[in-house]
């Protein structure tokens, strides 16, 4: 590759990074004044976040705990970015590889193990019972997740996240892994597992306010805190991405020249309409306790990822 | 994980107000646990001591936040007793619907606070922005959203306006309405059971040593209710029946004493509020609304040693007055139903619970620390 | 100290004016539950008055915080927890108080375990009058702060990292509850 | 009424029953009451009688069947207070003898938990002892501490 190539290609990540997080705030504004309407209440504007972030980053003396605690949140940004662009967004991938699939779910922990590390540094009693908490979710809602990974996986048998979505656009919405009855299934389990990536109720155990004072974040200040939403809002747009890529062809409806604009728009309203899915079903549920969450996916979600799983090695087997 | 400590309030989401928990945790069950309060404590009963007696009514009604009027009512019904009044049967009237009134605020409070401890958030903004309609009313009634000082030994400061019945019966019949929307959303929701069942029991048999009342004590099957007991104000002439386990009306009956069937009896409890009202409204009558009252500066009360209880949304308030004939009572000491929800029951509930239960258990509990410390 | 954009130098001094519009727009608070001023916090954060209108969020842990409210009177015991709170902010920080209390006392002007002006031991923002303020007054108090950023006179913050050892001496005889001549103990 | 036939004496103040029993008759008394059926234990007050140089405790106790209230008066001595403690019959007996022993400074012999309750690092005089001015107490501690002026020339 050519210092062009590589130039183009530095920009063109950069570009999804800007794009991807701004896109997380926007969402995140939005979803606030849904939230209002639910509520009763007229709600922020929508550009609120990005006054809090801002705000947020200008703030003058920050309380360190030390490098390992500067160092983790900076390990969780960029544990989400990296996820961010391994993920086809519209279509388009910029970094791809054979069996992103699986390098993708790792990426996805590394978030978690940062927040671990800073919390740990932070020395904070809630945090400690935060972060395991959200290791406990983690391991909850990865295993119907992976199910369902696995079932597409064998149907279209490859573990590249490009051509599973691909596969999937072939005849536009048609051919759409949510238009298969078995992958139904599975498209619910993942979307209860996509709730709990979200923290949002009823999983959003980790970071609880009134029971341990919001957990992990409960030490960052300043622009520590600003980061931290940032963080929030690009692992936003990543975890909903992963699953329209999973189920949804990853937004893909058009080919041609100028398809790419049409499939980012696609793209876009479909992490908005799940977003706002997750959102109402967290304004209407209270939170489960650690154990029941626990129970919930490795009960419910596993088995029906399972019976889906199944389905799907028949169907394949045929 | 090892044992640890974690220190609760006074600036946490999920305390009861301005009060502390000292935790002591193993994994994720606390093993012991110990309650510091005095973070409100004004010295109320050293102040009342240093006034008037008519001065203390602006001062009994700050000892109840949620609820202020049964402060005030609990006290003039001492002070009344010391002068053998008998207030006039329309006073008597509007001070339980101003009590009723005040009952279905606190409860509306009480629910959307626990709501959010369980981490529904839609329930408080509701309720709490239906609250708001009461408060609307009392301001009209008397001037103030929440220290009304209002029910004065002898009656009550104004007469009901004539317009007043009206719009009371306007926001009842709007909460009765949206009674039906928090069920869907809290009450008949599944994860609520999963919390709430079984959760931060009360032995039934220690109840009444431990000295719990009101709507704990209910919910444990006992059903004591000092409205029927020690009929004030014109409750002995209203017919209503106590809520009490086993008896949940249209809910599920499930445990004892659970932090669930404390929360239902707070539910059920707002719809016979409003049948109170209702009842009250129709059989008003016309009349005076206070007695014929001495010169408040220089009225002295018969020496004695008085005693008033009312139920109030978290259980028995009573009034302890002692006069020695003087411009100034001797001693005036308040019984709050907090004082033994929050420290000795809570110590003993918070001990074996879930550190995730910790808050439901509190706000279920319904404690309110300025009752405690004064 | 700036940042090139196109031709144009930002200045330092141009940042800070950009930090001040953002740090306006965007108050979280931490509504300590110091005394009955908390009862009206609730209505003003619900849907009936709504503050999120203004960008004003609750915050759980004071690290996330800006303002400080102080909700109501403050015992001797509260005051030590609230300046531990107010340490723990990260500047700047605004602090508003509320009801007559924090004023002078209020209507516990003689009660041995409540401070009188609370002025005395961190500095205030702005006051609200009143017992109860109404959530109405509350709202206007947030206004009134906005306008004391946007003219740079809401710096209380600055004025206690300045005064420091005066206001720990304060802080320090009011926690012990030291008068001068009669230490003795009970 | 029911509680002055158990106890033996007393008499009867606007509905409830005043009884008034020497220290030692204390826990038998109670323990009677108890058995029955007044089950319910209200609160213990504290009344400081400056002129008579007594302090005078009272028991509340409530019967939920005959519904009855009865008011347990003890006094004693106001100098180097002292009564055993009745943690042991009711459980919350014991939060009322810690506030008590702080606001009056009685002690209760049997009681392990008479640590401070709603003050801390209080050393004056327990203040709801009538000889304890709140007011001029406020004046010497509260009015004495200065304002923090901001010096004018300096700015900030």
């Amino acid at each position: 590759m050519d210092v062009m190539g590589i130039a183009i290609k530095v920009a063109l990540l950069t570009a999804y990074a800007v794009i991807g997080t701004c896109v997380g705030l926007l969402f995140m504004g939005i979803g606030r004044k849904i939230i209002a309407r639910v509520h009763n209440r007229v709600g922020p504007p929508f550009y609120q976040n990005f006054i809090d972030v801002a705000k947020l980053l200008s703030k003058k003396t920050n309380i360190s705990h030390g490098w390992i605690f500067d160092l983790a949140l900076l390990f969780s940004i960029s544990g989400i970015l990296l996820t961010l662009l391994f993920l086809p967004i519209g279509g388009v991938q910029l970094l791809s590889m054979e069996g992103d699939a699986f390098l993708v779910l790792y990426l996805l922990a590394i978030p978690a193990l940062g927040f671990a590390l800073g919390a740990g540094a932070s020395g904070n009693p809630n945090a400690g019972v935060g972060v395991m908490r959200a290791l406990v979710m983690m391991l909850s809602y990865e295993l119907p997740f992976i199910i369902t990974l696995i079932a597409l996986m064998i149907y279209y048998d490859t573990t590249s996240l490009a051509t599973i979505v691909r596969m999937q656009s072939i005849n536009g919405v048609k051919s759409w892994a949510i238009t298969m009855p078995p992958f139904m299934l599975a498209a619910f389990a993942a979307d209860m597992a996509l709730q709990g990536m979200l923290m949002e109720q009823p999983f959003d155990i980790p970071v609880a306010p009134h029971e341990i004072a919001s957990g992990p974040m409960v030490e960052f200040g300043g622009k520590y805190l600003g980061s931290l939403m940032l963080y929030k809002a690009i692992a936003l747009v990543a975890e909903t991405t992963l699953f329209v890529d999973l189920f949804l062809g990853g937004g893909v409806v058009a080919h041609g020249n100028f398809a790419f604009v049409i499939n980012f728009i696609v793209w876009l309203a479909l992490i908005f309409l799940l977003f706002i899915l997750s959102i109402l079903i967290a304004a209407s549920f209270p939170r489960f306790r650690i154990e029941q969450a626990f129970g919930f996916y490795w009960k419910y979600e596993a088995i029906i990822a399972a019976i889906s799983l199944i389905w799907v090695y028949i169907l394949v087997i045929k | 994980m090892k044992e640890y400590e974690l220190f609760i309030g006074p600036q946490h989401p999920g305390i009861t107000g301005n009060m502390m928990y000292h935790l002591w945790v193993d994994g994720d069950t606390v093993t012991k646990a110990e309650c510091n309060v005095g973070c409100l404590h004004r010295g109320f009963e050293r102040l009342m001591e240093s006034r008037l007696w008519m001065q203390n009514i602006p001062l009994v009604c700050r000892i109840c936040v949620p609820e202020p009027d049964v402060n005030e009512a609990a006290y003039s019904m001492a002070v009344e007793q010391l002068m053998d009044w008998e207030i006039p049967e329309r006073a008597k009237y509007i001070r339980t619907i101003v009590l009723e009134l005040a009952r279905i605020a606190a409860y509306l409070m009480a629910i959307g606070s626990y709501a959010g401890s369980i981490g529904i958030y839609t329930i408080p903004q509701w309720s709490l922005g239906d609250r708001d309609y009461i408060l609307d009313i009392f301001e009209q009634l008397t001037g103030a959203r929440i220290y009304h000082i209002y029910i004065w030994p002898g009656g009550v400061r104004w007469d009901m306006p004539a317009g007043l019945p009206k719009l009371i019966e306007k926001t009842l019949s709007y909460i009765e309405k949206r009674l039906e929307l928090y069920d869907d959303v809290l009450f008949e929701n599944r994860i609520f059971f999963d919390r709430a069942i079984g959760v931060g029991k009360i032995p039934c048999d220690k109840a009444i040593e431990w000295g719990v009342s009101g709507p704990n004590l209910r919910a444990c099957g006992y059903g004591y209710d000092v409205r029927k007991l020690e009929p004030y104000a014109a409750y002995d002439e209203i017919d209503f029946d106590i809520v009490s386990y086993p008896d949940l009306g249209k809910f599920d009956t499930h445990e004892a004493g659970d932090v669930y069937t404390r929360m239902l009896i707070r539910r059920l409890e707002i719809e016979q509020s409003i049948a109170i009202i209702r009842q009250a409204l129709k059989k008003m009558p016309e009349g005076e609304h206070i007695l014929k009252h001495p010169n408040w500066l220089r009225w002295k009360v018969p020496a004695g040693y008085a005693f008033a209880r009312v139920e109030s949304s978290k259980g028995e308030f009573g009034y302890f007055v002692v006069s020695d004939g003087e411009l100034k009572p001797v001693r005036v000491h308040v019984r709050g139903p907090s004082y033994t929800h929050g420290i000795n029951v809570a110590e003993r509930l918070l001990k074996g619970a879930n550190i995730a239960d910790v808050s439901q258990i509190l706000f279920s509990l319904d404690i309110c620390p300025p009752d405690i410390e004064r | 100290m700036g940042l090139y954009i196109g031709d144009k130098m930002m200045k330092y001094e141009e940042w800070s004016k950009l930090a001040i519009k953002v740090s306006k727009a965007s108050l979280w608070m931490l509504h300590f539950c110091t005394g009955c001023g908390a009862i009206e916090m609730p209505p003003v954060m619900t849907s009936r008055y709504d503050m999120e209108r203004f960008g004003i969020a609750p915050m759980a842990t004071p690290r996330q915080a800006d303002v400080l409210l102080i909700t109501g009177y403050l015992t001797v015991k509260t005051l030590r927890r609230v300046i531990q709170v107010y340490e723990q902010m990260q500047s700047p920080k605004y602090v508003i108080a509320f009801g007559s209390c924090t004023i002078n006392g209020g209507m516990y002007w003689d009660s041995y375990n409540t401070i009188k002006h609370l002025e005395k031991y961190i500095p205030v923002d702005v006051y609200i009058t009143g017992c109860m303020p109404r959530p109405e007054g509350i709202i206007n108090a947030f206004i009134k702060l906005m306008e004391l950023i946007d003219e740079g006179k809401a710096r209380g913050w600055e004025k206690y990292q300045k005064y420091y050892d005066k206001y720990k001496e304060n802080q320090r005889r009011v926690f012990n509850f030291e008068i001068e001549g009669e230490n003795e103990e009970y | 009424m029911k509680s002055i036939e158990l106890i033996g004496k007393g008499k009867e103040m606007h509905g409830r029953a005043y009884i008034e029993v020497m220290p030692d008759e204390l826990e038998n008394a109670i323990k009677k009451l108890k058995e029955n059926g007044f089950n319910h234990f209200v609160m213990l007050s504290c009344i400081d009688w400056l002129e008579e140089e007594k302090f005078e405790l009272v028991y509340h106790l409530w019967s939920y069947e005959v519904k009855e209230h009865v008011m347990l008066s003890v006094r004693m001595n106001r100098n180097n207070a002292s009564m055993p403690s009745m943690s042991h019959l009711f459980p919350q007996i014991e939060t009322y003898e810690r506030e008590i022993h702080e606001m009056y400074g009685i002690e209760f012999d049997g009681n392990n938990r008479l640590t401070p309750f709603l003050l801390e690092n209080w050393h004056h005089a327990p203040p709801m002892r009538k000889d304890f001015d709140s007011e001029k107490f406020v004046g010497k501690l509260y009015e004495s501490i200065p304002f923090i002026e901001e010096d004018e020339n300096e700015g900030i």
